[in-house]
């Protein structure tokens, strides 16, 4: 897995070890929604997760945060066991950030409050320092000016942007996008896509699940696909776009295309 | 020790089962035709009509803004002084009529915010097809409205029969007035008498909340907003 | 109405009358589920003699007034003190009986004369708007009153469970009380003797004279003082309902 | 003029002023009680019904329904006569608290299955979302949640509240002095049903017409901009 | 405006004549959706319209059958004037078909009777010739084993299907398409995209709304691209994606290719 990418090291950031997961289904049966799935990413990596829909791709990255609990199997990130009931959940999370299809801003705080509760809250910064440190991260992300607006007021795009920057105060080891840009308009898209890639470019170890195949081509170190809960096919972009292997894959990325 | 209770409750048993069956038949007269004036109102409500919609909001608030006593009060004696020959109400006229009102108030209320739950794109979808504002109610809006409202009912339910604990007032000895009436034989065994009460009470509720909340369960409801 | 009460209740062939079910032995529902009581009795013996039938309303004490005053009722056969104040609005009969307004408390409380209340700043208790109440504020101004839904009822039940130091009454009353809750006594002394009269709505003039008509002569009779004996000054009627 | 003066005597009422303005007061400061107190218990109580383990959210839910399938006036009586007898003896259990008490928890349990209505309302991403940032069970609860689900209920509370408000009125049963009772005593000491009554309707509209301003003020404010439901 | 598009003919369908609609604003002021907007739709022709979030093209299609009303300007379709209050709409909305981008399908009823609804109350057919149509038309679709589900059973390319024959099941004389593909799975996209390409060939009149360029390029006639409540930019899909003359349009194509 050669990659060019200047930043990535040897270190081991996130690792996921033949994990699975099951949900009932409403009326009958079952659903393996992980399939004894592992995978590694490095630091500095940006690993991105395509697949058709109900792969598993959402779980797999809600597992890594435990978001989501395993049936089975073991995941580390940065060395702390995720999957060991003893962990110290809430400070693990603080350090992976996450960003969701849907934004999910506090909707009864502003931009800026938004970024601050969890400063506050978790990390127990005091609220100047928190303050500051919101107001950097809104003009990292291009909006200093909407600091005072309420969700409710800012375009989708824009609520994106607070999100980031929101999972960004907490310095994260790790950031987590599942499908960022899918909710948004075909205008805003790019926005969003060039502040990811400007993350990546700084380091950022990134897991990203994402219908982009551009930015997964440009920007990723590593392609994985899912099928039915199973990684069937992995490898660095160049290679995965060109000549995929996998049957599953070929049928997937002549559709999207 | 305990003899004299048991023959105190066989004795206000038949009475107190009279007053059930009252209370009982009130309660779902005032139901059905509540629910009948509610539909109408509620489905005219949400046409927004200028005029009408505030004639039927002012209705909604009189009613739902008042005690039922009062409102009891004013169908059965004052509206009789007016002389208007087909306003003198005998005391389960006033009482039936009166319940009705109350309840459609309310009933109005859950018919108007289940249309409004339901997503525009209903109608809108209905309307595209051509069909007119008539049919796309008929056909699309209200059926699946209709279904929204059946667990938020149970909710009226109970308000109506929590009213029609007063109706002794006009002279109608439902359940809980007959609860009173065998107070008065057996002023000491006052707390094991509302206890029965109670009791009957929950025997006839019950079973209309156990259906009400299998039905939220399964199809959803609304909930009532202060407009 | 087109002419006066009197003619209506002829015409019509019934007398409606407005009572309270408030209890022994004034009016009450009997085990049979009978209406029952001196009420009751009087004014049924009074439409049997005017060759009338007897419609009987029953309504809470809320209910009573009203029905009178919209004509829902002829009149208002109740244990009603005829006060100034009610008198501008009804026309009351002459007094049809007399009662002692009396106070009654727990004996633990040791208590012997109702004038003890005064000196021990007590709570007391009244049914509702009644003119016990009224009594109780004029003679025993400086104590803390609860009025009671429920007439006297309600109000023994607070005597007994101890939310009010002494309940006030009146003799007739009182007595059928005396039987449930042993641990009461009716303490010595009358705050005040009042009337009870029947009422009537301002326009029914004959009826009123009728009513005060029939109460002098069922007096002279006889008959009216065997109800009053029976039902009022002794305990008898206990042992019939 | 004329009929209207000999139909409603407001000389009578405005004697009466004195009266009307104390069972205004006391309707309102006991509504108000009872409002914060089954507000703060619905919580509790929202929290047991929502709860998985059957020992906390079966008698919740039971308690539920045997509110709901009672009458109010059956449950004041037992409050009131039923109380004093567990705890042998009145105490400060007086007609007002008992009152109180019987009105509080009547209401909580409406109050409760609002509020579960309104958490439940509440986008599940918000949950996720603080969840993913770190936040402690109970710091998403009441940072995050419960001001969401407050604010998505405020006119289903409020709506609440006004019944609440007018089943203050059941208290006269049990010698609270409130506006109902207010009302009855005019139209007991002199006859005059009109005036008693009338006017108490009258005022309990305004109540509620006060209810409604600031029930469109509140809804205002929310849609203004400042919030929006998920 | 030359196109090679056979079935093109030179009768009008649509006809839309200064047309504009302002919405007044929650708090204050108001916005103008349309401002003074003109376009004709001749018979056979595939009318795209593109534009950013807000720039009112969801209001230009649904003044077409009427279901927003305009402030000003004129509308007839088919010869029937939409915009007169004489018309009778609800005929001639039956004429045209309209396609949601929630597909909008009748929750209470089955895929099958949210087509025989529309046939039996509007165009009065009796129940078997509206049964027999229907079945024609899910076969049509693609989908005809799933007569018999609700739509909540149904995904949202199956539910997408079933909102498109609902529409054809009336015999519309154009079709209009309000981001029909926007709400769906990227790998769904396709089926429905392709769906539509088959009902141009087959010579409908169609006026759509989408982002997807490569659709607008392949089977518009023509393309409209709106901003804010104009039409600033209107011509062949070749000459409109190789030269656009607007600098508002240039800036769209950028970020949105
Ligand atoms: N909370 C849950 N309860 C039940 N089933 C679930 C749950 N979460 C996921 N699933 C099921 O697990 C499978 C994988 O879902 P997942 O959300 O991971 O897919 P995905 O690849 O993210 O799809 P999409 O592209 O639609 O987001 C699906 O079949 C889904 O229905
Ligand atoms: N019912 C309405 N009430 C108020 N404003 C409206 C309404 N419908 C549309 N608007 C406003 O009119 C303008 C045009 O809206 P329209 O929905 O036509 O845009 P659009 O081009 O379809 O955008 P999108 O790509 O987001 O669907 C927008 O500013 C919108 O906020
Ligand atoms: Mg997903
Ligand atoms: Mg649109």
């Amino acid at each position: 897995m050669e990659n060019a990418r200047s930043h990535q090291s040897e270190a081991i950031m996130v690792s996921i070890e033949a994990v699975s997961r099951s949900f009932k289904l409403p009326r009958a049966g079952k659903v393996r929604a992980l399939d004894e799935v592992s995978a590694t990413v490095r630091q500095g990596e940006v690993v991105v997760i395509i697949g058709a829909s109900g792969s598993g791709k959402s779980t797999l990255l809600r597992t890594v945060n435990a978001l989501e609990r395993v049936d089975e199997g073991r995941i580390t990130v940065n060395g702390i066991e995720v999957t060991n009931p003893q962990s110290n959940l809430n400070r693990l999370r603080a350090n992976v950030g996450m960003v969701f299809q849907h934004f999910n801003l506090f909707a009864h705080k502003t931009a800026l409050e938004n970024i601050v509760l969890p400063q506050t809250v978790v990390l127990k910064r005091s609220r100047d320092e928190a303050v500051s440190r919101a107001r950097e991260l809104l003009s990292r992300v291009g909006i200093p000016e909407k600091a005072d607006a309420p969700p409710g007021d800012l375009s989708g795009g824009q609520q994106q942007r607070v999100a980031i920057a929101r999972a960004l105060a907490m310095n994260p080891k790790v950031m987590l996008f599942d499908e960022a840009t899918s909710a948004l308009d075909p205008e805003t898209v790019g926005g969003i896509l060039a502040l990811m890639r400007e993350l990546a470019d700084e380091g950022m170890t990134m897991m990203v699940v994402t219908h982009e195949m551009k930015f997964a081509e440009d920007v990723g170190s590593r392609i994985i696909f899912m099928d039915q809960g199973k990684i069937v096919e992995e490898g660095a972009p160049t290679m995965f776009f060109k000549a995929p292997d996998n049957e599953r894959t070929k049928e997937f990325l002549n559709q999207i295309l | 020790m305990f003899q004299d209770q048991i023959q105190m409750i066989q004795s206000i048993t038949p009475f107190l089962l009279e007053g059930l069956w009252l209370t009982f038949r009130i309660t779902i007269i005032g139901i059905v035709v509540g629910s009948l004036i509610g539909m109408v109102l509620g489905t005219l409500r949400s046409l927004r009509i200028p005029g009408l919609t505030a004639l039927i909001g002012l209705y909604i608030h009189l009613f739902r803004g008042s005690p039922f006593l009062v409102q009891l009060y004013i169908f059965y004696y004052l509206l009789p002084e007016l002389g208007v020959a087909w306003l003198q109400f005998d005391s389960m006229q006033a009482a039936v009529i009166t319940l009705c009102l109350y309840t459609g108030s309310y009933v109005t209320e859950i018919v108007n915010s289940a249309i409004a739950a339901l997503p525009k794109g209903q109608d809108e979808a209905a309307r595209a097809v051509g069909m007119t504002k008539a049919q796309s109610l008929w056909y699309v809006v209200l059926p699946q409205a209709l279904r929204m409202i059946i667990p938020p009912m149970s909710g009226v339910f109970v308000i109506i029969i929590k009213s029609t604990a007063i109706l002794s007032v006009v002279g109608l000895s439902e359940l809980t007035r007959q609860g009173q009436i065998a107070s008065l034989r057996f002023p000491g065994d006052l707390l094991l008498i509302y206890v029965c009460v109670a009791a009957l009470y929950f025997v006839y509720c019950y079973p209309v909340l156990k259906f009400a909340d299998w039905a939220e369960k399964r199809i959803g409801g609304v909930t009532l907003k202060m407009r | 109405a087109s002419a006066s009460t009197m003619e209506d209740i002829m015409e019509r062939g019934t007398l409606r009358v407005a009572v309270q079910t408030q209890g022994p032995p004034i009016s009450f529902v009997d085990a049979n589920g009978d209406r029952t009581g001196l009420a009751v009795e009087i004014v049924r013996n009074m439409a049997e003699d005017m060759g009338v039938e007897l419609e009987l309303q029953d309504y809470s004490w809320q209910g009573l007034i009203p029905a009178l005053l919209s004509g829902k009722a002829d009149l208002i056969a109740a244990d009603m003190t005829p006060t100034p104040k009610r008198a501008t609005q009804l026309l009351f009969t002459e007094p049809i009986f007399f009662t002692e307004i009396i106070a009654f408390a727990n004996k633990d409380k040791g208590y012997t004369h109702w004038e003890d209340l005064k000196q021990d700043g007590a709570t007391i208790g009244a049914p509702e708007a009644s003119t016990y109440a009224a009594a109780a504020d004029i003679k025993l101004p400086d104590l803390t009153m609860k009025e009671y839904q429920g007439g006297t009822a309600a109000t023994a039940q607070a005597v007994s469970s101890g939310r009010v130091d002494a309940g006030i009454s009146d003799s007739g009353t009182i007595k059928a009380f005396l039987e449930d809750y042993p641990e009461f006594e009716v303490l010595e002394g009358t705050l005040r003797k009042e009337p009870l009269s029947f009422a009537t709505r301002p326009d029914s003039v004959h009826l009123l004279m009728f009513m005060d008509n029939y109460i002098r002569f069922t007096e002279h009779s006889g008959e009216l003082g065997e109800l009053l004996d029976y039902w009022w000054n002794s305990q008898d009627w206990e042992e019939d309902h | 003029m004329e009929y209207i003066a000999q139909f409603y005597n407001l000389r009578v009422v405005l004697n009466y002023a004195d009266t009307f303005l104390q069972g205004i007061w006391a309707t309102l400061w006991i509504s108000a009680v009872c409002l914060v107190l089954s507000i703060v218990l619905g919580v509790l109580l929202a929290g047991l019904r929502m709860s998985k383990t059957g020992l906390l959210w079966r008698p919740a839910a039971a308690y539920i329904q045997f509110i709901r399938a009672t009458p109010l006036l059956v449950q004041i009586y037992l409050v009131y006569y039923g109380l004093p007898e567990l705890f042998g003896g009145v105490g400060i259990l007086t007609e007002t608290v008992s009152g109180i008490i019987a009105l509080t928890l009547h209401t909580m349990p409406y109050m409760a299955e609002i509020i579960r209505s309104g958490i439940q309302s509440v986008d599940a991403g918000q949950h996720e979302a603080a969840t993913a940032l770190g936040l402690k069970r109970h710091q998403r609860m009441v940072l995050i949640i419960l001001p969401q689900a407050f604010a998505n209920v405020i006119p289903t509370l409020l709506g609440q509240t006004a019944v609440l408000i007018k089943d203050t009125s059941l208290l006269s049963l049990i010698a609270v002095f409130e506006l109902m009772r207010a009302g009855l005593t005019v139209m007991h000491e002199n006859v005059m049903p009109n005036e008693g009554l009338l006017t108490v309707a009258v005022c309990y509209l305004l109540i509620y017409a006060g209810m409604l301003v600031l029930s469109n003020v509140v809804q205002r404010r929310l849609h203004g901009g400042r919030y929006q439901p998920a």
